[in-house]
């Protein structure tokens, strides 16, 4: 791939290999690709945070409120959505997001006057398809480190006159940072060049580098290109983590 | 200035119960030392008291306030525990400091203060490390320095110096004495350590089989041990057993006097008399009023400021003599000698 | 707390399940449109009885997905153990390259590995879709074992090996139960990735051997009916049946049970 | 005997009926593998040799292959049902390569306007008519896109030469675009659920829309015209099994074959106008694939490598724009 | 029988160097112990000897045999970790067999082995507890069976009783001695109990700073410490400093005598004194060749078997007094006594 992206065209037996470097300058050559990166980025940025706003707390209720065969499942419980198809997921969740929707209907039998509410294709909807997606890998993550808090650690905190959001805050939260950082990447990584829930969710705003650098593929045939896109948000991510790990060890636990 | 009242607790694990209908009062402003075997729920019930578990059944008072449902945070306990449990991601600064910030102290005043226990507990310069960064005794100081920093009502140690040097013990021990005294908190000390126990506190209370057999002032728990088990336990105990006559305990070899008061003759009685209170008798030495006892000895343990001699009992046992080595002990193993006891120190034991 | 947790908790279910709801509701709606209200049938099921591609590609996915499970897992805590326990010239070098296959789209990793495969010559067939699905699988093995791995004590290790254990036999007795939940979790997702993987199934795939998600991609095109919703919810049925006998036998995590 | 069909999903090569039918009448069982996109196709064709034996290529790409050497020439001759091919398909520019047919022409279709029904319209400018804010759904392609654009703008959809002005009408259009629909499914789930009222759409699919999902739609060519395409079914260069395929391209071009598809399952327009003509006057696929259309359509052509990637581009900072 | 020898060796964690060039030799089949402050480095030696930890310099020999890049578990030593190191997801059976196992003894012979240990460490009946449901004190006695079960060549023992009330200490202790002697296992022990060290070892080793500082028979080390630490650190001691004059060192308030080799008139030196070794003199009582030295009590301390009477140093010091209690003690604070003791336990340190 990484010799794709200094070729001037797609690889086709019979045709000269050219080489370039063209292809990294795209996004001088492409303005408005800084739009579509920073959305990318927006995306990826919204929905490792909600993740994590979601996930770690369940994943501490998962290990410090239960306990043993219903802890098991719902463990599994959390998995299962997994196995499903993604692209049904997506398209199950247009039916729950859009006007006269299972969310709008909800809303209406609850607050009958409500105005209709359609959610879909709008960038809110992309996140929440998302986040669904994603999420299960951050309560996994979570979990791990969580199980690991010693209750001892915990309940000297609360000795020490610590409450529920002092011992979260300052006990869990940084015991849980190895687990909060493995579920960070495992989500920011793929969601920075995610297509399909941009597509089908986001309607014309669901535009992001994922189903830019796919056109390349499919559309455009330009692999080169793509190749190049690929590897230059990949160098984006990695200088973000490089950075934010930078930031982040400072708070982490050293194991 | 509170105390802590335990009332008929009982906590079990299983099939197994732990602590059975325990009650006893920790005076306000008392430093009572908890002994008993190694398994004899000796932190269970300081869990019970901290509010780190809930007993079974019982209540717990503080100052009289029934504590029992209160949530743990609100009980003002501070706990050294058995393990630790240093908080592993914070440096040894944040996690003494971390107390006083709940109670609301901060900045300077928290500075100082962490700076003062630290340098209590001798660890002024290892305030950056993390608790994996140091040795055993180190990171127990810590624990004790978090501990009491916070100023709590009631004080838990659980073998709080267990890791520690006996200089570094001494003096942890003087200062958890001042700091007790000064601000007269309750504090209930688990120990292995009987010297330690003897010499530190208020009250001793011997822990055993889920009940509380025996508590008291040093003194009288030492030197008038109830059972057995409380004369073994605390301080070590040669025992005789033996029938009772008119003039005092009939065992093989001979009568021994006492001078407890004697329960009716011909009944079976163990009397038990500390090693300490026993004495060689000098070749032609006068034993005066006392008890004496012709035997041989066995083997001579050397222990530094002390040694032990081991003497053939009456039914064969074991007896133990301490001997203060201020000068070099002129016996040997093998040797006939006599032992002499004052009647003052056979103690009768219930049961 | 306990209770609060507890509701967060089910609350969070309520989130991801509710698209599966969905899912399965509308495996029984007439309309395959997803039309609302739905008219209920059982049509989509006796549609998906006759369809023999579709259960043959539904086949051939299960097969696929408990071979990656099971080979990444393996591979990938090993990868893992290497990464966090030695230190070695190159280690985080390694680490780095684990992110590119989650990063890239797998789009491009597909295309990428059908154009290496046609050029090594290990052609394409199910042995080529294996391959491709346990390098997918693996970097998320390796991040999720990895972080496990992060709170484990190293002492125990070292204290087997003072009874007498080779690092191996460490690994097995000591670090590998400890490591179980992390390991378990680690194969149900490399299960999830290879079941939901299409690219590289479709790219890699000889004509005629088809998976699940191979059969829904193709036919967006034209529009799926939901037999796709009715075979997705008999696979969540049975999985979800599983699951609780599987939770019922065993032990799952148990070491780190309290109370 | 078996042969291999490249193509995409459901689209009548792999009808049930069809497949049992060929192989009754000649023996010859059909496989088919499934492409997802065109440069798909290319690069399926391209890394396995051998393992094809019929593709269905949209002629625009015809040459491209051609000229990469993939597909072999088709004599039509040998092809007993290609007499009845419309003139214009059968030797259609696009198919044509140093003279020779790449290809059997084989369906044709419209990439036109699809509206609710109700609405009038004769336009494309209805695309930025503020009447219909928020109502709007783009196809999801550069070359469609771009040529709605050029007719719009009165230019050669297929080489346009003012992209600066296309740009221009499509960025235009940013207030009434809803969505870009990539699939027939989702187009019509959106629709269904009134997500959108006016869009471009595919005329095969339009009576598909119609005909099994009763959705209100109306099939419109508006003045300036539509875009329009042909698809040919070609024999790989590496096939094995041409024989077998050339009566496989037959039988896809059989007005019985094409009568079944096209009123069972909808299909888009026959080349084969003997096939077109089996149809009933008032059937929904006539009705909509009108013969008379064919003069206003712009039929896609192969493109250079650099004119599709200005295509692209264009489309790209379009979608950026409407993102934004 | 082979013994360990490690040959300057020296370890640092970042700038700290805890190790300096440490070299010593524990004797093929002998039991010593090792002593020091915490942090001095106890735990560390121990790992680099088990093979836990590289040194950063020096070597480690085992019979002669160079083992320092050996691999740890071809060492074949028996660890007693301070932290225990139990194998969590383990039974106490599985936990103790699990050494067993690895050397090949499987089946009834294993099964018999680790109920034997077990019982030498009264923990039978909870084989099939797992160690989070074990006290402190249990665990640790999983840790000690664990170890010992294997019958390893050199056993190392980081404070393997610390969590253990007397008594089970002192049946443990007696069990490890059996077993060393039965064995002629090469342990090395580190102990905070100068009791234990004293009582166990056949030599005793004391760490400060990185270094050893004085190793030798317990009776030795403990009669005649070298330097004032090693005086101070094992057992207490009360310390003259003065100048020589001819006869003996000249203090405030007297000369002391000592029996020990004189430096050069007029140097200053340090002589220690141990508290058991001084008595009070009774009135009137006559001293004989004693050193002698009038003061006043300020404190007792009672320790049950003993009692520590405080009094005043000639510097304003305190002089501890150790006194058997033999009897109830005549003396109260505040009394004015004089304290006696012979030359010959006056001992002159280095420096
Ligand atoms: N991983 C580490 N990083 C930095 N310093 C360390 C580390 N481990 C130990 N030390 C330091 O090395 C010194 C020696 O530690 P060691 O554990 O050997 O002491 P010890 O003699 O066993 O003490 P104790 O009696 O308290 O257990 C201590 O000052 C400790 O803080
Ligand atoms: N979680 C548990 N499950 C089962 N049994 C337990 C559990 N915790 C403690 N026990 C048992 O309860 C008894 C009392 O334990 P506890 O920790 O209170 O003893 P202890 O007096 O502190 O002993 P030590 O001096 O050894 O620390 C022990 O026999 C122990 O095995
Ligand atoms: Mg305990
Ligand atoms: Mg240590």
């Amino acid at each position: 791939m990484l010799f794709f992206s200094f070729l001037k065209s797609s690889p086709v037996p019979g045709r000269a290999l050219v080489y370039t470097v063209d292809n990294y300058l795209a996004f001088i050559k492409r303005p408005y690709l800084f739009n579509v990166a920073w959305t990318s980025i927006q995306i990826g940025l919204w929905t490792t945070g909600l993740c994590a706003l979601i996930g770690l707390p369940a994943a501490i209720a998962l290990a410090r409120a239960t306990a043993g065969r219903s802890r098991h499942i719902l463990f599994l419980l959390i998995i299962l959505p997994f196995w499903t198809n993604g692209l049904v997921r997506v398209f199950s969740w247009t039916m729950v997001l859009r006007e006269g929707g299972i969310l709008d209907y909800a809303l209406h039998w609850i607050v009958p006057a409500a105005p209709s509410v359609s959610l879909l294709y709008s960038f809110p909807a992309i996140i929440i398809g998302l986040v669904h997606a994603y999420l299960p890998y951050m309560i996994l993550t979570c979990y791990l480190s969580a199980t690991a808090i010693e209750d001892s650690t915990i309940e000297a905190a609360r000795s020490l006159g610590a409450r529920t959001p002092v011992v979260f805050w300052k006990i869990l939260l940084p015991l849980c940072m190895p687990g909060l950082i493995s579920g960070s990447i495992l989500i920011f990584v793929p969601v920075i060049g995610s297509f399909m829930e941009p597509r089908i969710l986001g309607g014309r705003i669901g535009v992001t580098m994922g189903t830019v650098i796919e056109d390349q593929f499919t559309a455009a045939f330009n692999w080169p290109l793509g190749a190049a896109l690929s590897f230059t948000m990949l160098a984006v991510v990695l200088a973000i983590f490089a950075v934010s790990s930078r930031v982040l060890s400072g708070r982490a636990a050293t194991p | 200035m509170i105390g802590v009242e335990v009332a008929s607790i009982s906590k079990g694990y299983g099939s197994l119960r732990v602590l059975d209908k325990v009650s006893t009062a920790f005076k306000a402003g008392e430093f009572t030392s908890l002994l008993g075997p190694s398994g004899s729920g000796k932190t269970t019930l300081l869990r019970i008291i901290g509010g780190f578990v809930d007993p079974d059944e019982g209540r717990i008072l503080f100052g009289g306030e029934d504590v029992t449902g209160v949530a743990l945070w609100q009980r003002k306990v501070g706990m050294v525990f058995q393990s630790y449990a240093l908080f592993p991601h914070m440096s040894v600064f944040d996690n003494v400091i971390f107390g006083l910030n709940r109670q609301g102290i901060r900045g300077e005043a928290a500075r100082k203060e962490v700076a003062r226990v630290l340098e209590m507990v001798h660890l002024t310069g290892f305030e950056q490390r993390k608790p994996k960064q140091l040795s055993g005794g180190q990171q127990q100081r810590v624990a004790l320095a978090r501990a009491i920093v916070t100023k709590p009502r009631v004080l838990l140690l659980d073998e709080p110096l267990s890791a520690l040097d006996r200089r570094l013990r001494q003096d942890m021990q003087i200062e958890l004495r001042r700091i007790q005294r000064e601000s007269g908190l309750t504090t209930i000390f688990v120990t292995h350590d009987q010297e330690e126990a003897l010499t530190l506190s208020d009250t001793v209370a011997i822990l055993d089989g889920g009940r509380i057999v025996q508590e008291g002032a040093p003194l009288d728990i030492y030197e008038r041990p109830r059972t057995r088990f409380a004369a073994s336990f605390l301080g070590d105990a040669n025992f005789f057993e033996g029938k009772m006559t008119g003039d005092g305990i009939a065992i093989d070899g001979g009568v021994i006097h006492t001078s407890d008061g004697l329960p009716g003759s011909g009944s079976k009685v163990t009397a038990a008399v500390r090693p300490e209170k026993m004495r060689l008798l000098a070749p032609g030495e006068n034993p005066g009023g006392d008890n004496v006892f012709a035997t041989r000895i066995r083997e001579i343990i050397y222990a530094g400021a002390v040694s032990t001699f081991i003497a053939e009992g009456p039914d064969g046992s074991d007896i133990k003599v301490l001997s203060q080595n201020r000068e070099v002990s002129a016996v040997s193993p093998g040797q006939a000698i006599t032992l002499a006891w004052s009647p003052a120190n056979t103690v009768l034991l219930q049961a | 707390m306990i209770a609060l947790g507890r509701t967060f908790l089910a609350a969070t279910l309520v989130f991801l399940y509710l698209p599966i709801a969905v899912m399965v509701a509308m495996a029984f709606n007439a309309s395959p449109l997803y039309t609302l209200p739905i008219e209920p049938t059982f049509h989509w099921f006796g549609v998906l009885a006759e369809n023999g591609p579709l259960l043959s590609a539904t086949y051939n996915s299960l097969m696929i997905a408990l071979a990656t499970s099971v080979i990444a897992t393996a591979v990938g805590t090993l990868a893992s153990l290497a990464l966090n326990r030695r230190t070695f010239r190159g280690q985080s070098l390694l680490k780095v390259l684990l992110l590119p296959p989650i990063a890239i789209p797998w789009l491009i990793t597909g295309t990428a590995m059908l154009v290496f495969f046609f050029w090594t010559g290990i052609g394409r067939g199910l042995h080529a879709m294996l391959i491709g699905h346990v390098a997918l699988a693996i970097p998320y093995v390796v991040l999720i074992v990895g972080t496990g791995m992060q709170t484990l004590r190293a002492d125990l290790e070292e204290a087997a090996m003072s009874l007498g254990s080779t690092p191996i036999h460490a690994f097995f007795a000591v670090t590998l139960p400890l490591l179980a939940p992390s390991i378990i979790a680690a194969l149900l997702f490399a299960f999830a990735v290879s079941l939901d993987q299409f690219v590289v199934s479709y790219f890699l795939a000889t004509p005629g051997v088809s998976t699940l998600p191979v059969e829904i991609y193709t036919s967006i095109r034209k529009g799926f009916t939901p037999e796709i919703n009715a075979i997705s919810a008999i696979f969540l049925g049975v999985s979800a049946v599983l699951v609780l006998i599987f939770a019922q036998l065993s032990n799952l995590g148990g070491s780190r049970d309290r109370r | 005997k078996e042969i291999t069909v490249l193509n995409w999903k459901g689209y009548g090569t792999d009808e049930a009926f069809a497949l049992k039918a060929f192989a009754e009448q000649t023996g010859i069982t059909v496989k088919h593998d499934y492409f997802n996109s065109e440069p798909e196709m290319l690069t399926k064709l391209r890394t396995n040799p051998g393992a094809y034996d019929v593709v269905l290529i949209n002629s625009a790409r015809t040459q491209q292959a051609q000229a990469e050497g993939l597909i072999d020439p088709v004599d039509l001759a040998t092809i007993a049902n290609a007499k009845d091919l419309a003139p214009a398909l059968k030797d259609h520019a696009n198919l044509k390569a140093d003279g020779k047919t790449y290809g059997l022409a084989w369906l044709w279709g419209m990439n036109s306007l699809a509206v609710r029904q109700g609405i009038s319209a004769d336009s494309w400018t209805i695309f930025s008519d503020p009447k219909y804010a928020g109502k709007l759904a783009l196809f999801d392609d550069a070359v469609t896109s771009v040529g709605i654009g050029a007719l719009l703008t009165g230019q050669d959809a297929n080489d346009p030469k003012d992209l600066a002005k296309i740009t221009e009408v499509l960025k235009a259009m940013k207030p009434n675009v809803k969505l870009m629909w990539s699939s027939e499914d989702e187009w019509n789930k959106a629709f269904a659920a009134n997500s959108f009222d006016i869009s471009v759409y595919w005329s095969g699919a339009a009576v598909r829309s119609i005909r099994q999902h009763k959705l209100p739609v109306e099939f419109i060519v508006p003045k300036e015209g539509a875009i329009g395409w042909l698809d040919s079914l070609a024999v790989p260069t590496s096939s094995t099994k041409k024989e077998d395929a050339l009566k496989f391209l037959n039988y896809m071009i059989d007005p019985t074959f094409y009568l079944t598809w096209a009123k069972e399952a909808g299909a888009p327009a026959s080349a084969n106008e003997g096939a077109m003509n089996k149809l009933p006057a008032d059937d929904l696929n006539r009705q909509i694939h009108k013969a008379d259309y064919l003069p206003k359509l712009t039929f896609m052509a192969a493109l250079p490598d650099d004119r599709r990637q200005a295509f692209n581009d264009l489309w790209e900072e379009v979608k950026a724009f409407y993102a934004k």
